[in-house]
């Protein structure tokens, strides 16, 4: 179990090397999402992340607790960045480890819903027109409804 | 009672600090806010539309009717956009 | 689009950042599955993968082809072993890119369950009592039934 | 007409042999297996139970029905247990 928020880039390859060697033997199924700065309307100089100290370890937390409940699980690992990023780095990464391929795909599904409506981030993207703070959509907000 | 009030994203810059310390004799988040809305325009802008609004108590997310007994800490900012 | 069939250990760091560093920037959303070879009653000596050359690759790209016209996706990579593995090496890993985390979610679960039912590998367990192919289970050809 | 045959997993261990090329006037695959199992014992025995049996026709996934009009190879193996 590890939650890291961070400002400092992180490095996908090692954290998902170091993630399945620290397995159990019977853990066969590894999931990894990452999150990377979209550029979707060309334009973008920098993607800006706050945060809520303290309480970002602590929801982290608390939505892990709550797919451990829910699933049979290995490790779990979410590491989520703060700060000015650039497009096309890397914002945030969860991984999960099961015996079995659905648990882990159903428990990092989980992870990603509930970190993007729960867990205390805001993005503000800024480009040639100024800073905008990214609306929350409905559609992240439905995607609870399902657990 | 003492609390510390914390505002982040678009709430902090409305109102153009990220936490303050207040003094309150208010019962639940709902009276805090309407203690903070009289007090300047800034804040009456920041929380003109609650629903676009939330709100955490003590470093849990809360609702707006949630008691302030024994709290400490409270943060208001809007639907989070993490991931 | 990229499948590989090797009997070579591969690098899921490496992989998975190359992966990353090659799509195109709207790609926020990057899932990767790893199937790594499990003990699960100890005393596992050896798994060994029997497969199909030729078929497999074909196999495997009607599947990646069937995801595509199912979801809206950047690459797609497909990495599968064959031969000799101890139990902890990696066997396989899948990854997906997308605009949006359900499609690239979704469709590493496609790929998932079709590649364990319909690309033609097949798996032998060593242990000090002889060696055994291992069963399909029904749980995997049900699975398909949701897509 | 002549076709190859191709053998895999414990399909390959009961008959003995990875691959072997057969003369046949087999319409359909079924047809083929017919031949096939009353050649020898262990063809028998591989094929005694075709619902624990998958079929290729030209390296895609066929049924038994399927006819062998212009095929040039047919394999068999059990349930596939990659990934």
């Amino acid at each position: 179990m590890a939650v890291r928020v961070q400002s400092d880039p992180f490095d996908l390859g090692a954290e998902a090397n170091a993630f399945v060697a620290a397995q159990a033997g019977g853990m066969g199924a590894i999931v990894t999402f990452t999150g990377v700065v979209r550029d979707v309307a060309g334009g973008l100089q920098a993607m800006e992340i706050e945060h809520y100290p303290g309480m970002t370890e602590r929801a982290l937390h608390k939505i892990e607790d709550e797919a451990r409940d829910r699933w049979q699980l290995g490790d779990v690992l979410i590491v989520h960045r703060h700060g000015r990023m650039q497009a096309d780095e890397m914002i945030m990464m969860v991984a999960t480890a099961a015996r079995h391929r659905a648990d882990a795909f159903e428990a990092a599904q989980f992870l990603m819903d509930y970190l993007k409506s729960r867990a205390p981030f805001w993005k503000k993207e800024h480009t040639g027109q100024g800073a905008d703070w990214v609306a929350a959509r409905d559609e992240d907000e439905d995607a609870l409804k399902r657990w | 009672m003492t609390i510390d009030i914390l505002y982040f994203a678009w709430v902090r810059e409305r109102i153009g600090l990220p936490r303050e310390t207040v003094e309150t004799q208010a019962a639940t988040v709902a009276q805090l806010v309407e203690e903070l809305r009289a007090r300047e325009d800034r804040y009456e802008v920041a929380f003109a539309d609650l629903s676009a609004l939330r709100v955490a108590v003590d470093q849990d997310l809360a609702e707006f009717d949630a008691p302030l007994d024994g709290v400490r800490e409270v943060a208001f900012f809007p639907p989070m956009t993490g991931g």
